[in-house]
C-alpha cells in the first residue's frame, strides 16, 4: 500500500513544482520549484526500483545543476521580472489551443478507443529483472553501450571546454 | 641547289629574327644593310636555284620540310617550279633594291631597325606565299603578308590616320580571306588534300564545272581583297600612310600581286569554269577603268600611284581571267619594276620636299632632282605603254589576248584600251605637275637630289623598266618558254598571230597612250590657273573622281555605321538587358519568393518552438491515426 | 498493489506539457531552461516506466545517458546565457531576434 | 603518378599555409616555386606519353565499393594537353599576382587548390570523383573573385557560383541516373566511365541525360545564351583569376562535352548536332559582334572567349577527325592566347588602374615591348597562320565543312570579326599620340613580366608552326572518340575527297 500513496503524493509534488517553475515571477522561486520536481521524480524512480538513477538524479540534478542555475540567477540578478503582457501576438492563444488539442486527443484516445498506452512485456512484468542496482546498470552500460558511454565522456569534456571558452571574458580593446 | 631552296625563305626570316632581338644594338645603317644582305642573299639563292628552269626541261620539284596539320593534309612544303621561281626572283630582286633605298629613306627614324625587321619579315612571308607547295602554306604566307602590311602601314603609329589605315587594310583583307578560306574548305572537302600537285592533277577528272565555279569565285573574293580589286580596293589608297618604301614593296610590286599569283597558280581550277574566268576578267577590267578614272584627279602624289596600282592590277586580273596567264605574270613583273620605281621616285620627291605630298605644291623639280626626274620619266613612259619600254610589251600582250579571246572579252579589250589612255594621261599629269612648270613650293622648302643610296636603286629599276619587257616580245617569247612547265595542264590564251594584227593592235594602244600623254602635257604644262580651269571643265565628274566616287563614304554609311549600330544594339540593348536580364530575372524571382516567405522567420525562438510543437502534434496524430 | 505504468506515463505527460507550455510562454532564458529540464525529466520517467513494463534495463541506462547529456547541455547553455547577458544585459529571449528573416 | 599530380598542388597549398602570415614576402615566391613541381611532373608525363589511343598511367583504386566509386585516374591525348596547360598557367598566374597585398597567403593557397581541382577534373575517369572535382573548383574560384576582385566582385562571384552550380546540379542528377541504370543492367552501382559507356540506354533517356550533361557543360563553356556570367566574372576577377578562368576553367566545359557527352551518349550527340552546332555558331558571331563595342578591355577579351569557344564546340560536334583534333588543340590555344591577353590587360591595369579603352591612347610610345606582346597575342587570337590560333580554327573550319558546311561558312566570318574587335581595340589603346598625361610615361614591361609572357609567346609560335608536338598525341585519342560515336550511332562520316558533286550548292559565300 505504500507505493500508491507515495506515488500520488510524489506525483502531486512533482506537478506542483513544475507549475511553480512555470508560474513563478521570481526565478529563485522557479528554481525552488524545479528542486521539488526533481526530488519528487527521484522518489518516483525509487518506486520503480531504479535506485542508481534516482541517486544520480539527486546528486547531479538537484545537487550540481540546480546549484549552477542558482549561481547564474545570482549573477544575472534576481530582480529582473517579466512583464505579464505577452509581446508575441497569438502566442498565448496558439499555445492554449495546442494544449486543448493534446488533452482532447489524450482523453479521446483513452476513453473512446482501446489505445494501448504502454506495451506490455511478453509473459507479464517481472520487477525483479529491472532492479537498478549499480551492478545491474553497469553490465549493459559497459558492454552493449560502451561506445555511447565513451561518446558521452567526450561530450562532457567538450562541453566543459566550450563552457570555459564561452564564459571567458575578454576585455575588448576599444 | 633545289634542296636548299628553303634558304630563300629562311634568310630574310633569320634577318627579321636577328633584327628583332638584336636590332636595337646595331647602329643605324648597319641594320639596314644587314636586312638588305639577307634578302639579297635570298635573291642569289633563288637565282642559282632557277638556273635549271632557264636551261629548260625542268618541271619543278616539291621540297617537303615538315608536317603541319596532317589531318587536313597540310604540310610545310615548297613547290619550286618556274612560276614560283619567277615570283621569288621578282620579290627578292625588287625587294633588295627597295631595302637599299629604304636605308636612305628611313635615315634618322628612331625605329630604324624595327622597320627593317618588318621589311625582312615581309619578304619571308611573301616568299612563303609564292613558294608554298599547298594551299594551307599559301594561306600562311597570304595572311603573314597581311600582317606585315598592317605593321608597316601603321609603322608611324602616332599618326591616327596611319593606325586607322593599317587596321582598315587588315580587316578588308580579312573579308577577302574569308572567301579564300571558304574556298579552301571546299577544296579540301572535294579533294581531301590541299596540296597543289594532288589537286591539279585530279582537278580535270574529278571537278565538276559547278564546283570549279564555286571555288574559282571564292578564290576571286580572296584575290580581290589582297589585290585591291573592286569592291575591296578601298584599303590600298589609305595604305599610302605607310612609309614610301613600304608602298613600293608591298603595295605596288609584291603583296598586292598575290591575288594574281593565286589565280595563276589555280589555273587548273579556273580552266574548268568559264564563268569564273569571265568574272575574274570582268572584275579586273572594271577595276582598271574605275581606279584609273579616280587617279586622274588625285592631288596626292602617292594616291595617284595607289590608284594606278589598283588599275594595273585590274589589267593583270583581266589577263589571268582571259587565261593569258603568262601575260598576267609578265605584266606583274614589269609592273613591279616601273611601279616600284615610281613609288621610290615619289619617295625621293617627298623626301626632298620635307614630306609634302600635294603635287599642286610641287613643280619645277626637274633641275633640282635630275636623276629622280629622269628615272620617273622613264617609268611614266613605261606605264603609259610607249614602246619599247617594259610596260608596252606586257600591256599589249594582255590587250591582244583579250581581243583574241573575243566575245565578251572584246568589250573588256575596249575597256582596257580606254584605261591605257587614262593611264597615260594621269601619269603624264603627275610627271608634269611634279617636275615641270614653275615651283609652287611652300616657304622654306629646299629640294635637293637624294643621296646615292636612294638614287642607285632608281637607276637600276629604270634600266629594268626599259629593257625588262624584252624578255617576252612576240619575236622572242623567253618568259613564256620559261613558264611553260608551270602551265602545262592548262590552255593558255595568246594574242592573235601574225605581224599585221600585232601592228594593228599595238598601234591602237600606243596611239591611246600617246594621246593621253599629249593631252596631259598640253593641259598641265601651263600656269596653275589654266589647268585648274581645265579641271573645272570636267565638273561634276572631276569632283567625283577627286573624291574617289565617295566609295569610302558609302561603305561607311552602308556597312560600317549600321554594323556598329547593330553591334551596339546587340551588346547594350540585347545582351545586357535581355539575356543577362533573363538570368538576373530568374534570380529575382527566387529572391521575391524568399521575400514572400520571409515573415515566417520572426526571429523569436518561442514562435519557432510553438510551430515546432504544433508540427510534433500533427506528426503524433498522424502516427496514432495509423498513418504510417 | 502495484501502480501501473500508465499512471507514471500520465504523470510524465502532464509534466512534459507543463514544461513545454512554460517554454513557450516564458521569456526569461533561465526559466526556459528549467522548463527544458522538466521536459527531460518527464521523458526520463517514461523511459523508466516503459523499461520496467518491458523487463528491460535499457530504459535506465538510457536515462543515465540523458542525465549526462542534460548536464552537459546545462553547462553550455548557461555559459551562453551568461555570455549573452554580458553583452546585452538581458535574459529575455525576445530581445534576441537578429536572425529574423 | 597521376595521383601525385593532384596531390602536389595540395601539398604545396598546405606548405604555403604553414608559413606564418607576417612573412608575406615568402608566400608568393614559395607558391611559385612549388607550383613548378607539378609542371615538371606534367612535363614528364607529356614526354612519357605514347601517342596511341586509350588511357595511360591508369590508377584504379576502389574507394567505396557498395556504390561502385573508384579513385580512377587516367590520361589520354585529350586530357594530356589540358593538364600541361593547367600546370603551366598556374605558376604564371601566380607570378602575375605580385600586386596582391591583401591576404596574400590565402590567395596563393586558393590558387594552388584550384590547380589541384582542375587537374583532378581532367584526370578523373570516374564520374563521381569527376563531379567532386568539378564542383570543388568553384570554391577557390569563388573566393579568388570575391575577395581579390574589383568593385563588383561579390556580385560577379555569386553569379559565377550560382550559375555554374545550377548547371552541375542537373549533371549530378544525370550521373546518379547513370549509376542506377548500371545497377539495373549489370547488377551493381558504378560510376566508372568505362562501365557507364557500356550501358544500353533507351534513346529517350539518353537524350534527357545528354541534355542534363550538356547544360552543365554549356554553362561552363559558356555557350550562347548562357554566357553572361563570363564577362562579369572576368571583369571583376583579379588577373590570376581571369587567366585561370579563361585558360582552364572554361575548358572544363568543352572537355566535358568531348569526354562525357560524346562517349556516354553518342546517339543523342549525333541527334544534337544541329542544336549544338547552331548554338556554337551563334556564339561565334554573337560573341564577336558584342565584343566589338565593349568599352572595357577585359570585357572585350571575355566576349572574344565566347566567340573562340564556339569554334571548339563546333569542332566537337562536327564529327570529322580534322574538326575533332582542331577542337582539342584549340582548347590549348585559347588557353594560351586568351590567358596571355588577360595577363597583359592585368599588367596594364596595374599601371593605370583602369581597363576602359577610352582612357588609353598612344601608349605604344611608352610601352613598345608591351604593345608588341599585345599585338602578338591579339594576332594569335585573330587566327593568324603561323600562330597557334590558326591551327585550331582552320582544322575546325575545314573539318566541319564536310558535315556542316553552312555552319562552317558562317563560323568562318568570326575570323573577320575577331580582326575587327581586336585591331580596333589595339588602335584605340596603343596608337596615336598619347594625349592624357598619365599615358605618356608608363613604365614598359619589367623583366619579370617578360619572363611570364615569353613562355606563352614561345608556345604560340611552336604550336603555330609545328602543331604536331600536340597533334601527334591528340590525334589517336580524338580518333578513338570519333570511332566510338560512329560505332554506337551508325553515323556515316563523309570522307573528304569523295564528295565532288554533293556540296556544289553550298559553295556560296562571296
Amino acid at each position: 500500500m505504500v507505493e500508491p500513496i507515495l506515488f500520488v503524493l510524489m506525483s502531486m509534488a512533482a506537478l506542483a513544482g513544475a507549475v511553480t517553475v512555470v508560474a513563478a515571477r521570481n526565478p529563485v522561486y522557479s528554481a525552488m520549484g524545479l528542486l521539488g520536481t526533481l526530488f519528487s521524480v527521484a522518489v518516483l524512480y525509487v518506486l520503480q526500483l531504479a535506485h542508481l538513477v534516482a541517486a544520480v538524479q539527486v546528486i547531479v540534478y538537484a545537487g550540481a545543476v540546480l546549484t549552477l542555475f542558482l549561481f547564474v540567477i545570482m549573477l544575472i540578478g534576481v530582480d529582473k521580472e517579466e512583464h505579464w503582457e505577452e509581446p508575441l501576438r497569438y502566442q498565448r492563444s496558439f499555445v492554449a489551443g495546442m494544449a486543448g488539442v493534446v488533452v482532447l486527443m489524450a482523453a479521446g484516445l483513452t476513453f473512446f478507443t482501446d489505445f494501448d498506452w504502454v506495451p506490455a512485456a511478453v509473459g507479464g512484468t517481472d520487477p525483479s529483472r529491472t532492479i537498478g542496482t549499480v551492478q545491474a546498470i553497469a553490465e549493459p552500460m559497459f558492454t552493449d553501450w560502451v561506445l555511447a558511454f565513451e561518446a558521452t565522456a567526450l561530450l562532457l569534456t567538450i562541453a566543459a571546454a566550450g563552457a570555459i571558452a564561452l564564459a571567458h571574458y575578454r576585455r575588448r580593446p576599444h | 641547289m633545289t634542296e636548299l631552296v628553303w634558304l630563300v625563305i629562311a634568310l630574310p626570316l633569320a634577318g627579321a629574327g636577328f633584327l628583332h632581338f638584336a636590332g636595337k644594338y646595331l647602329r643605324e645603317p648597319l641594320a639596314g644593310w644587314l636586312a638588305s644582305a639577307a634578302i639579297g642573299g635570298s635573291f642569289v639563292v633563288a637565282a642559282v636555284a632557277a638556273v635549271p628552269f632557264i636551261q629548260g626541261g625542268e618541271h619543278g620539284t616539291a621540297v617537303s620540310l615538315w608536317d603541319w596539320m596532317p589531318a587536313i593534309g597540310a604540310s610545310m612544303e615548297i613547290l619550286w617550279d618556274p612560276l614560283s621561281a619567277l615570283m621569288a626572283l621578282v620579290v627578292t630582286g625588287v625587294g633588295s633594291l627597295i631595302h637599299i633605298f629604304a636605308i636612305g629613306y628611313m635615315h634618322g627614324d628612331e625605329r630604324f631597325h624595327r622597320f627593317f625587321t618588318y621589311l625582312n619579315l615581309f619578304a619571308a612571308s611573301m616568299l612563303t606565299l609564292v613558294l608554298a607547295g599547298n594551299y594551307a602554306m599559301l594561306f600562311l604566307g597570304w595572311e603573314l603578308v597581311g600582317l606585315c602590311s598592317y605593321l608597316l602601314i601603321g609603322f608611324w603609329f602616332t599618326r591616327p590616320t596611319a593606325a586607322a589605315a593599317a587596321k582598315k587594310a587588315f580587316i578588308v583583307n580579312r573579308i577577302g580571306d574569308l572567301g579564300l578560306m571558304v574556298g579552301l574548305m571546299l577544296v579540301f572537302t572535294t579533294f581531301g588534300t590541299l596540296s597543289y600537285t594532288g589537286i591539279f592533277e585530279r582537278a580535270g577528272d574529278e571537278l565538276t564545272s559547278g564546283l570549279a565555279t564555286a571555288i574559282g569565285l571564292l578564290f576571286l573574293v580572296g584575290a580581290a581583297g589582297k589585290s585591291a580589286q573592286v569592291p575591296l580596293y578601298v584599303w590600298l589608297p589609305d595604305a599610302m600612310e605607310g612609309p614610301t618604301p613600304v608602298s613600293a614593296l608591298i603595295h605596288a610590286a609584291t603583296m598586292v600581286t598575290a591575288g594574281v599569283y593565286l589565280v595563276a597558280r589555280s589555273a587548273s581550277i579556273f580552266e574548268l569554269s568559264t564563268v569564273a574566268q569571265v568574272t575574274v576578267a570582268t572584275v579586273g577590267a572594271a577595276t582598271a577603268i574605275w581606279a584609273a578614272s579616280i587617279a586622274l584627279a588625285q592631288r596626292d602624289i602617292k594616291r595617284v600611284l595607289a590608284y594606278s596600282t589598283v588599275s594595273q592590277l585590274g589589267y593583270m586580273f583581266l589577263a589571268v581571267g582571259a587565261t593569258a596567264y603568262v601575260a598576267g605574270i609578265f605584266h606583274l613583273m614589269t609592273h613591279a619594276f616601273f611601279k616600284a620605281l615610281l613609288f621610290l621616285g615619289a619617295g625621293s620627291v617627298i623626301h626632298a620636299m620635307n614630306d609634302e605630298q600635294d603635287m599642286y605644291k610641287m613643280g619645277g623639280l626637274l633641275k633640282k632632282m635630275p636623276v629622280t626626274a629622269v628615272t620617273m620619266g622613264i617609268a611614266t613612259l613605261a606605264i603609259a605603254g610607249i614602246p619599247p619600254l617594259a610596260g608596252f610589251w606586257s600591256k599589249d600582250e594582255i590587250l591582244g589576248s583579250a581581243f583574241e579571246r573575243g566575245g565578251w572579252f572584246s568589250v573588256l579589250w575596249i575597256v582596257g584600251l580606254v584605261t591605257a589612255l587614262l593611264t597615260a594621261f594621269y601619269m603624264t599629269r603627275q610627271w608634269v605637275l611634279v617636275f615641270l612648270g614653275q615651283p609652287r613650293w611652300d616657304e622654306g622648302i629646299e629640294p635637293h637630289e637624294s643621296p646615292r643610296v636612294m638614287t642607285a636603286p632608281l637607276v637600276i629599276l629604270a634600266v629594268l623598266s626599259v629593257f625588262g619587257g624584252l624578255i617576252n616580245t612576240p619575236l622572242r617569247l623567253t618568259l613564256e618558254h620559261f613558264l611553260e612547265p608551270a602551265f602545262e595542264l592548262v590552255k593558255l590564251q595568246h594574242p592573235p598571230e601574225g605581224v599585221g594584227m600585232f601592228i594593228l593592235l599595238a598601234g591602237l594602244s600606243v596611239l591611246a597612250g600617246l594621246a593621253g600623254a599629249a593631252a596631259a602635257y598640253l593641259a598641265y604644262n601651263r600656269s596653275s590657273d589654266e589647268w585648274r580651269g581645265f579641271e573645272g571643265g570636267f565638273e561634276p565628274l572631276w569632283g567625283a573622281w577627286e573624291k574617289a566616287y565617295g566609295v569610302d563614304d558609302i561603305y561607311g554609311r552602308v556597312i560600317v555605321a549600321p554594323g556598329k549600330r547593330a553591334a551596339e544594339a546587340a551588346a547594350f540593348q540585347f545582351d545586357i538587358p535581355i539575356i543577362d536580364g533573363a538570368v538576373n530575372g530568374l534570380g529575382r524571382v527566387f529572391r521575391d519568393l524568399g521575400e514572400w516567405a520571409r515573415p515566417i522567420q520572426t526571429g523569436y525562438v518561442r514562435n519557432y518552438g510553438a510551430l515546432f510543437l504544433a508540427g510534433t502534434i500533427v506528426v503524433v496524430i498522424w502516427l496514432v491515426a495509423g498513418g504510417a | 498493489m502495484i501502480v501501473g505504468a500508465e499512471w507514471y506515463m500520465t504523470v510524465a505527460a502532464a509534466l512534459f506539457l507543463i514544461g513545454a507550455f512554460g517554454l513557450l510562454l516564458r521569456r526569461n532564458a533561465l526559466i526556459m531552461f528549467m522548463c527544458i529540464e522538466l521536459m527531460l525529466n518527464a521523458v526520463n520517467l517514461t523511459l523508466i516506466a516503459a523499461g520496467r513494463a518491458l523487463n528491460d534495463l535499457g530504459g535506465q541506462v538510457a536515462v543515465f545517458f540523458i542525465l549526462v547529456v542534460a548536464a552537459a547541455e546545462v553547462v553550455v547553455g548557461l555559459a551562453i546565457i551568461v555570455a549573452i547577458f554580458r553583452r546585452r544585459t538581458t535574459a529575455s529571449v525576445d530581445e534576441l531576434s537578429e536572425l529574423r528573416g | 603518378m597521376l595521383t601525385w599530380l593532384i596531390l602536389l598542388p595540395v601539398l604545396a597549398a598546405i606548405i604555403v599555409s604553414l608559413v606564418p602570415s607576417r612573412r608575406s614576402e615568402l608566400h608568393l615566391s614559395l607558391g611559385i616555386a612549388l607550383a613548378v613541381l607539378p609542371l615538371a611532373l606534367a612535363g614528364y608525363v607529356f614526354w612519357a606519353f605514347e601517342p596511341v589511343s586509350g588511357y595511360q598511367f591508369i590508377e584504379d583504386v576502389t574507394w567505396y565499393a557498395p556504390w561502385g566509386i573508384g579513385w580512377t585516374l587516367g590520361i589520354d591525348g585529350i586530357s594530356l594537353p589540358m593538364v600541361v596547360l593547367t600546370t603551366l598557367l598556374v605558376p604564371i598566374a601566380l607570378g602575375a599576382s605580385t600586386s596582391i597585398e591583401k591576404r596574400r597567403k590565402e590567395f596563393v593557397v586558393y590558387t594552388l587548390l584550384l590547380e589541384a581541382g582542375m587537374i583532378g577534373v581532367f584526370l578523373a575517369l570516374d564520374l563521381f570523383i569527376f563531379f567532386v572535382f568539378f564542383e570543388a573548383i568553384l570554391i577557390p574560384m569563388y573566393f579568388i573573385i570575391g575577395i581579390w576582385g574589383s568593385d563588383r566582385r561579390v556580385y560577379a562571384a555569386v553569379k559565377f557560383f550560382i550559375y555554374t552550380a545550377f548547371g552541375s546540379a542537373l549533371m549530378l542528377a544525370g550521373i546518379i541516373a547513370l549509376a542506377f541504370t548500371h545497377a539495373e543492367q549489370f547488377g551493381s552501382l558504378s560510376f566508372a566511365l568505362s562501365d557507364l559507356m557500356r550501358l544500353d540506354l533507351p534513346i529517350g533517356a539518353e537524350r534527357w541525360l545528354f541534355a542534363a550533361f550538356a547544360l552543365a557543360f554549356a554553362i561552363k563553356v559558356p555557350l550562347f545564351p548562357v554566357h553572361t556570367w563570363l564577362p562579369d566574372a572576368h571583369t571583376e576577377a583579379p588577373t590570376a583569376g581571369s587567366v585561370l578562368l579563361a585558360g582552364v576553367l572554361l575548358k572544363l566545359g568543352t572537355y566535358g562535352l568531348l569526354r562525357f557527352n560524346l562517349s556516354l551518349f553518342p546517339e543523342a550527340s549525333v541527334d544534337a548536332v544541329w542544336i549544338m552546332g547552331i548554338l556554337a555558331v551563334v556564339g561565334i558571331v554573337y560573341g564577336a559582334v558584342v565584343a566589338i563595342v565593349q568599352p572595357d578591355l577585359k570585357r572585350l577579351v571575355a566576349y572574344s572567349s565566347v566567340s573562340h569557344l564556339g569554334f571548339i564546340v563546333l569542332g566537337t560536334f562536327a564529327f570529322t577527325s580534322g574538326a575533332m583534333q582542331g577542337a582539342v588543340i584549340q582548347n590549348v590555344n585559347h588557353g594560351i592566347t586568351t590567358g596571355a591577353l588577360f595577363l597583359l590587360v592585368g599588367m596594364l591595369y596595374e599601371r593605370r588602374h583602369t581597363k576602359l579603352i577610352s582612357e588609353f591612347g598612344g601608349i605604344q610610345k611608352s610601352m613598345p615591348v608591351f604593345a608588341g606582346f599585345f599585338l602578338f597575342m591579339a594576332f594569335a587570337s585573330i587566327g593568324l597562320p603561323g600562330l597557334n590560333g590558326f591551327v585550331g580554327e582552320f582544322l575546325v573550319l575545314i573539318g566541319a565543312y564536310a558535315t556542316l558546311p553552312v555552319l562552317a561558312v558562317i563560323a568562318a566570318s568570326g575570323v573577320v570579326l575577331a580582326a575587327i574587335y581586336l585591331l580596333w581595340a589595339y588602335e584605340r589603346v596603343f596608337t596615336g599620340v598619347p594625349e592624357k598625361p598619365e599615358n605618356q610615361n608608363l613604365a614598359d614591361l619589367s623583366t619579370r613580366e617578360v619572363a611570364l609572357l615569353a613562355p606563352l609567346a614561345a608556345l604560340v609560335l611552336v604550336i603555330g608552326l609545328y602543331p604536331n608536338v600536340l597533334l601527334d598525341k591528340i590525334a589517336p585519342s580524338a580518333e578513338a572518340v570519333l570511332d566510338h560515336v560512329v560505332e554506337a550511332s551508325g553515323l556515316v562520316i563523309p570522307e573528304p575527297g569523295r564528295l565532288a558533286d554533293v556540296f556544289v550548292t553550298d559553295g556560296e559565300g562571296e
